[in-house]
C-alpha cells in the first residue's frame, strides 16, 4: 500500500487550486435553493466549465478532462477546500450522466451532456411520488405510448432543484400489466417548461423551495429522450441508485472541509474542552470518510463491483454530516438559533441526509441482509 | 404487597384543579388551532398571534408570574410549567417565556406597580435580554427590557429582526440606553423562571412530535405494512417516550423546589428529549416532514430553538455541576 | 404538589441514617458472587434484621416497620448513600415477597418471610431455562402431580444466588395439555438441597459464580409450596415481573449513591472538562430516576394499577446504571482496567441490566405497542 | 460511466501477499484453537500460550517490527497490523503488542544487537511499562522494560500481579531500579507501534464479536423466529458493521503513514467500534453471552481493555486535536 500520490497527479492538484483560488467568489453565493441564488450557481457553473472544471472525469469529447478517479477524488477535495460554491449541477452529473454513460447512447451523451457541463440546462431528478418514498417498485405515474414517443401522466414529489431548473430525469410506469410491480417501467428525460408540466415548489424546513411537486399531465416525451428500453427502467434506475450511494454523490471532500471547518469555529470559540471529543470525532471521522473511499476506488479500478456495500457509506456519511452540524450549531450557542447563517444552511440540508437516496432504515435493512447475511424478515 | 398510605405531606401528583387547568388550556388551544396564527406570526402578521396571546392571558397564564399584589394569581411555578407544557404542545408563537421573565425581574415596587398587571392581563408582552443576546420578537413586544451593565433598562427601540431556525421566532437586538427601570434586577430569578418556562415549553413540543409521528407511522404503509409495526421503527419512538417521560418529572420537580440545579436539570433535559423527539420525527416522516408547508414543521424548528434558548444543554449540565460542588 | 417530607418522615430517615452509619461495615464486604462474600451478606442480613431495618415496608408481624412506601425510598436513600452492601436477600425480598402478600397464604407468609427478613433463608430465582429467555411461555421444567404435593424435573438456567443460596421459586409446568403455552404453569418454592437437586455454579464474565444451572431430577414438593393454585403461575409471575421491573427491583437511592460516586470520582480526577457532561448527566438522571419513582409511587397510593410503564423504567435505569460505570471506567483511565475494583464489580454488575428482568428489546415493544398503540407486528 | 485507470502511484488496497499472509495466519490460528490457551493463559498456565507464540513467530510476525540488519523483516508497519487483526480475531493472549513496542524501543546499536534478534525468533517475549503503568503480562515476559525517568530499564522483577477486566491479561508494576538500557529510548515511536498494533487487535475482536454474533442470531430461536430476522436486532448488527468498516482503512491508513494523528485516529476509532460491537454482541446473545465459560466473554472482555490499552480514546482524541491544531 502507498497513499502517497503521484508528482503528476500533484501537479493536477494544484493546478486545480490555483485555478479555484483565482475564481471561488469571495462572498458566498446566496442559497442555491432561491431564485437568486440559483442564477448566480449557474453561471458558478458556466465558469466552471469555461475552465474545463466542471466535470473532470468526463471525456474531453462532452466537456470534461478524462482525468480519472484519483484526480476527481483530488479536484473534490480541493474544491470543497477552496470554499468554492454548492453544485447546482449536482442531479445531472452525479445521477444522470452516469445513467448516460451506462444506458445511454452517444446521440444522448453527445445532446445532454456538454450542454450539462456547461451549466445551460440543470436537471432536476423526479423519483419520488407522494406514495412511494423509499419504495420505488410502488410508482404510480404513467408513461403512455404515443406517436413518436410517450405521453407521460401523474404526480412526482420531493423533485429537487426544480423548482429553477430546466429538465428531470424519472421512472414512470410504461406496461401496467407488467408481471411485478418493479418491471414496466420506463426511465425518461423530460422538460420541465413542456406543455402540461405543472411546478408547484415546495419550501424544506427553512421555507426555502429545495424541491418541487411535479404535475404531468399527458407531457409529450420524444423516444429519444427515453434512456435504455422501456421496461428496464428499475434495472437502469438501480445503477444509479447504487451509484448515488456509492462514490459519487458526497466526495470526501465535502466532510474534510466540513471538518476543518468545524475545527476553525471551535478554537474561534476557544477551544472549549466539553466539545472536544466531538470535533475530534469530526476530523476521524473525515478522514475514516476518505479512506473509506480510497479503498473502495481502488477496489473499484481493480475491477470490483461496489454492491451493497454503497449502504455503508449512505448511513455513515449522512449520520457524520449531521452530528458535525449539530456540534457546530452547540458550539454556537445562541448564535446557533440564527437561521440566516452559512451553518444554519448547512444544518438544514444535512437533515435530509438520512432520508433521501434511500432512507437509511432500507440501508441498514441492506447491510443485515446482504453484507452480514442475516434472514430476510417482514420488518415489523 | 399492600403498601400503607404516605405517611408525610410530599406529594408528587398534579391536583385535581391542575388537571382541569391542563385540560382547559389544551382545548381551548386545540379550538383555536394555532397552526395558522403560527404562520401568520412567522410573516410578522399580528392579528390572530395578539388574539391566541389575550386568551391565554385570560386563562390566567401569565397572572401565574405576577405575585397577587400586582393584580397577578402568583408566583405559581407549579401551575406555570403545566401551562407551558400546553403552550408547547399547540406550538404557541411570541415572546412567552420572555413575558414571564420580565414579571419575574420587575418586582421593585415602582416597576412592578407600573408593568406587572398590565403583563397578568395580557395587555402588554415583554421580551427580555441578556448583554449580548438576542431579544425574541423585540418587534412585537410592547415591553422591551435589556438587561444592561448597570441595571434593567427600557430599550428605546430594536435593531432590525433576524430569522431564527424556528421560522416563528424573530430575533432581534435591543438599542442600547433608555430609561433606567431598576439598578439591581433580580437577574437569577429571572433566569430561573425562563429557564423553567423553557423547559416546560420544550417538553410539550417533544411530546406533541411525538403523538404526530405515533399517529403518522400507524397509518402510512410502505412495503405493504403500516411503518409503525417495523420494529426499528416502534424502537426508536420507545426511546423517545423514555426521554420525555424521565424529562416530565424533572420539570414538575423543579417548578416544586425552584432551585438552580433542577432548573437546569430540566431544561437540560427537556431540551434534549424534545430534539431527539424532532429528529425522529422528521426521520419516520420522511420527505413530507422537511417540508414547511407540512405542519410538523412548526414544532420541528421549535424544538432546535428551544434547545439553545435560556441556556444550552451544555450550560444547563455546568450549573448542575456548579451546584453540586 | 409538594416534595417536603414531613417531620416524622425525617424522624424516621435520621434514624435509619444513625443506625447505618453506626453498623454498615467500614471496610466493603467481599463480593456477595464468592462463598466469602455471601456469607458476610448473609451475616450483614442478620444485623440488618437485628435494627428491624431488613424489610423496612413489611407488615411488622414478619419484621418490618410497616413504614409505607414514602419511608421505604427514604430508607433506600440512606442505605445507598451510607455505602451499605448490597443485598443477598434481593431476589426474596423484592420478588418473591411481593408474590407471597399479593398470592400466597398466611400460612406461607409466616412460614416464609420471618426466616428471609432474618436472613435465615436465602432465597434464588428460577425463571429461566436454556432454551426460553425473555419468552416465559416457552418454559420446558416439569411438575407431576404426587402424593401430597408435586415433582418437579427438568432444566433451569441464570438462577442469580443459586450458587449459595437455600431455595428457590420459579414456574414448571404442571399442565401439559393446557390450551395456550402460558397456561398450565405452577408457581412453586423449592429447597436448593433436596434430594433431585444439582447445582451447578455459572460463572459471569469476571469468573464469579453470580448465577448458576439448577438440573431438577424428581424433586418433591409438598403442597404447602405451591403459590397460588397450579396452572395461574404465569399470571402470578406476571405480576411479580411488572413488581420486578417497577418499584422495588432498583431504587433511586441505589443510582443517587452511585450519581454521587461518580461525581467525586470525577472531582479526585482533577474534575477533567471532557467528561463534565457524562458527569452532569449522570446527576441528572439519577435526580430524574428519582422524582419519576416518586411521580409512580404517589399514582400506586392514589389507587393506581402501575402497568407496562414498568418498562419505561426497567430500560431507563439499566441504560443509566451502564452509561455511568462506562464513565466510571473511562475517568480511571488505566486504572479502569483492573479486574478488582468496586468499580470493576460494579461495571460488570451493569452489564446485565438490559438482559435480564426481560431483555430491553422487549421492553421497547411493550413501550411501543402499550403505551404508544402502535400496531403489532412479528418484530422480524 | 468508464473510469480510466488510477494514474499515480496511489494505491490502497492489500496485495496478494498481504492478503496470503493474513489467511495463513487466520488458519494457522484457526487449526490451533485459541481459546483453550486464553483460558490457560488466564490461570498462569504458560505451555499452550507458549507453543502457539512460537508459531506466531514463526510466521514472522515479530519480526516485521525488527529491522532486517537485527535478523528481522521490518519495520513493515502494514504487515503488522494486517497480523494484529487476525491476533484479535483468535483472541490470542500474551503481552503481543507489548513486544512490538519493546522492538521499536530497543533500536540503540547495544541493546538492538542483544535483545531483537530473540523477539524476532520469539524466544524471547516483551512487557513495557510507561512510569506509573501497569505491564501487562509482566509475570510471563522474559524481558522486562521499564520507561523511567533517566531511560529505559530492564526491570529486576514484577510486584504483585493483578487481574484485569480482561482475566487473559494479567497487570503487574515493575520494580524499580535495574540496568540502564538507554538514557533516551525512543518512545514516540514505540507509542506510535504499540497503538498501531492495539488498533488493529481491537479491530480484529471487533470484527470476531460481529461474526460470532451474526451466527449465534441466526440460530437461535425466539417467538417463533430467528432472532436475527427481528429489525432491531438487524439495525444494531448493521451499526457495528458501519463503526468497523470504517475503522478498518482508519488502521491500514495509518500503518502506510504512521503520523500521530493517523494512528491515533485509528486506535480511538477501532477502539470505539470494537467496544460497540462487544456491548451489541452481549446485548443479542443474552445471559449465555454474560458467562465465562461460553467463548464469547474471550472477545467481550479484551475488547473493553483494549480500549483503553496505549492510550484511551480520549487520550486519542486529544492526539488528533493536537497534530490538527
Amino acid at each position: 500500500m502507498d497513499l502517497a500520490h503521484s508528482p503528476a497527479d500533484e501537479a493536477f492538484r494544484a493546478e486545480a487550486r490555483a485555478w479555484l483560488h483565482a475564481h471561488v467568489p469571495a462572498v458566498p453565493l446566496p442559497s442555491l435553493e432561491t431564485a437568486e441564488g440559483f442564477a448566480a450557481h449557474r453561471a458558478w457553473e458556466a465558469e466552471l466549465a469555461a475552465g474545463g472544471w466542471s466535470a473532470v472525469n468526463w471525456p474531453t469529447r462532452y466537456g470534461g478532462r478524462d482525468c480519472g478517479l484519483t484526480r476527481w477524488l483530488l479536484f473534490e477535495e480541493e474544491y470543497y477546500a477552496a470554499g468554492a460554491p454548492g453544485r447546482v449541477s449536482q442531479n445531472g452529473v452525479s445521477l444522470l450522466a452516469p445513467t448516460l454513460f451506462d444506458h445511454g447512447t452517444e446521440e444522448q451523451r453527445s445532446r445532454v451532456l456538454p450542454a450539462m457541463a456547461a451549466g445551460e440546462v440543470v436537471w432536476a431528478q423526479a423519483w419520488s411520488e407522494p406514495e412511494a418514498g423509499s419504495d420505488l417498485a410502488a410508482l404510480r405515474a404513467r408513461a403512455v405510448r404515443a406517436d413518436g414517443g410517450w405521453r407521460l401522466s401523474g404526480q412526482k414529489a420531493w423533485s429537487s432543484r426544480a423548482a429553477f431548473a430546466d429538465r428531470a430525469f424519472g421512472l414512470f410506469r410504461s406496461d401496467p400489466d407488467a408481471g411485478a410491480p418493479h418491471r414496466g417501467l420506463g426511465y425518461f428525460m423530460f422538460d420541465l417548461r413542456a406543455p402540461g408540466v405543472t411546478v408547484r415548489p415546495v419550501g424544506r424546513l427553512d421555507g426555502k423551495p429545495a424541491f418541487a411537486e411535479l404535475f404531468l399531465d399527458e407531457v409529450f416525451v420524444p423516444d429519444e429522450d427515453v434512456i435504455g428500453r422501456p421496461g428496464e427502467g428499475w434495472r437502469i434506475a438501480m445503477s444509479t441508485a447504487a451509484n448515488e450511494r456509492g462514490l459519487t454523490l458526497r466526495s470526501p471532500g465535502r466532510f474534510l472541509a466540513s471538518a476543518e471547518r468545524l475545527h476553525a469555529l471551535w478554537q474561534d470559540r476557544g477551544s472549549p474542552p466539553g466539545a472536544a471529543d466531538r470535533v475530534a470525532d469530526a476530523l476521524i471521522g473525515a478522514r475514516a470518510y476518505q479512506l473509506f473511499t480510497w479503498a473502495a476506488a481502488h477496489r473499484f479500478l481493480a475491477g470490483e463491483r461496489l454492491g451493497p456495500e454503497s449502504s455503508l457509506n449512505k448511513v455513515f456519511w449522512s449520520e457524520y454530516d449531521i452530528a458535525l452540524h449539530e456540534t457546530a450549531l452547540d458550539l454556537l450557542g445562541e448564535e446557533g438559533e440564527r437561521g440566516d447563517t452559512d451553518w444554519a444552511e448547512r444544518y438544514v440540508f444535512s437533515l435530509a441526509g438520512p432520508i433521501y437516496a434511500g432512507a437509511n432504515e432500507i440501508q441498514r435493512d441492506i447491510v443485515a441482509e446482504r453484507l452480514l447475511g442475516l434472514p430476510k424478515g417482514r420488518r415489523t | 404487597m399492600t403498601w400503607p398510605q404516605a405517611s408525610g405531606p410530599m406529594r408528587f401528583l398534579l391536583d385535581a384543579e391542575q388537571r382541569a387547568f391542563a385540560q382547559s388550556l389544551d382545548a381551548m388551544l386545540g379550538a383555536a388551532g394555532t397552526a395558522a396564527a403560527v404562520r401568520d406570526w412567522s410573516r410578522g402578521e399580528r392579528g390572530s398571534g395578539r388574539a391566541l396571546w389575550s386568551r391565554i392571558a385570560d386563562a390566567g397564564v401569565f397572572a401565574l408570574a405576577v405575585p397577587e399584589k400586582y393584580e397577578g394569581l402568583g408566583p405559581r411555578p407549579v401551575e406555570l410549567a403545566v401551562a407551558f407544557v400546553e403552550l408547547g404542545r399547540h406550538a404557541v408563537p411570541g415572546p412567552l417565556v420572555e413575558t414571564v421573565a420580565a414579571a419575574a425581574l420587575l418586582r421593585d415596587p415602582g416597576p412592578a406597580e407600573r408593568f406587572l398587571a398590565a403583563l397578568a392581563s395580557g395587555r402588554s408582552t415583554a421580551t427580555v435580554a441578556r448583554e449580548g443576546s438576542y431579544a425574541l420578537d423585540g418587534d412585537a413586544a410592547t415591553l422591551r427590557l435589556a438587561l444592561a451593565a448597570d441595571g434593567l433598562r427600557l430599550a428605546p427601540g430594536h435593531g432590525p429582526v433576524r430569522p431564527s431556525l424556528d421560522p416563528a421566532r424573530r430575533l432581534t437586538r435591543l438599542l442600547p440606553g433608555g430609561e433606567l427601570l431598576t439598578p439591581a434586577p433580580a437577574v437569577d430569578r429571572a433566569l430561573l423562571w425562563a429557564r423553567l418556562a423553557t423547559a416546560a415549553q420544550a417538553l410539550g413540543v417533544g411530546l406533541a412530535l411525538l403523538e404526530r409521528t405515533v399517529a403518522h407511522v400507524g397509518r402510512r404503509v410502505q412495503f405493504g405494512a403500516p411503518i409503525g409495526s417495523f420494529q426499528a421503527v416502534k424502537h426508536r419512538l420507545a426511546d423517545v417516550k423514555i426521554a420525555l417521560e424521565f424529562a416530565r418529572p424533572l420539570v414538575l420537580g423543579a417548578a416544586v423546589t425552584m432551585t438552580a440545579a433542577d432548573v437546569a436539570a430540566a431544561k437540560a433535559s427537556a431540551g434534549e428529549a424534545a430534539y431527539a423527539s424532532a429528529r425522529a420525527a422528521l426521520q419516520l416522516h420522511g420527505a413530507i416532514g422537511y417540508t414547511a408547508e407540512y405542519d410538523l414543521s412548526l414544532w420541528l424548528t421549535k424544538a432546535r430553538a428551544l434547545r439553545t434558548a435560556w441556556g444550552t444543554p451544555d450550560e444547563c449540565r455546568a450549573e448542575v455541576l456548579r451546584a453540586h460542588a
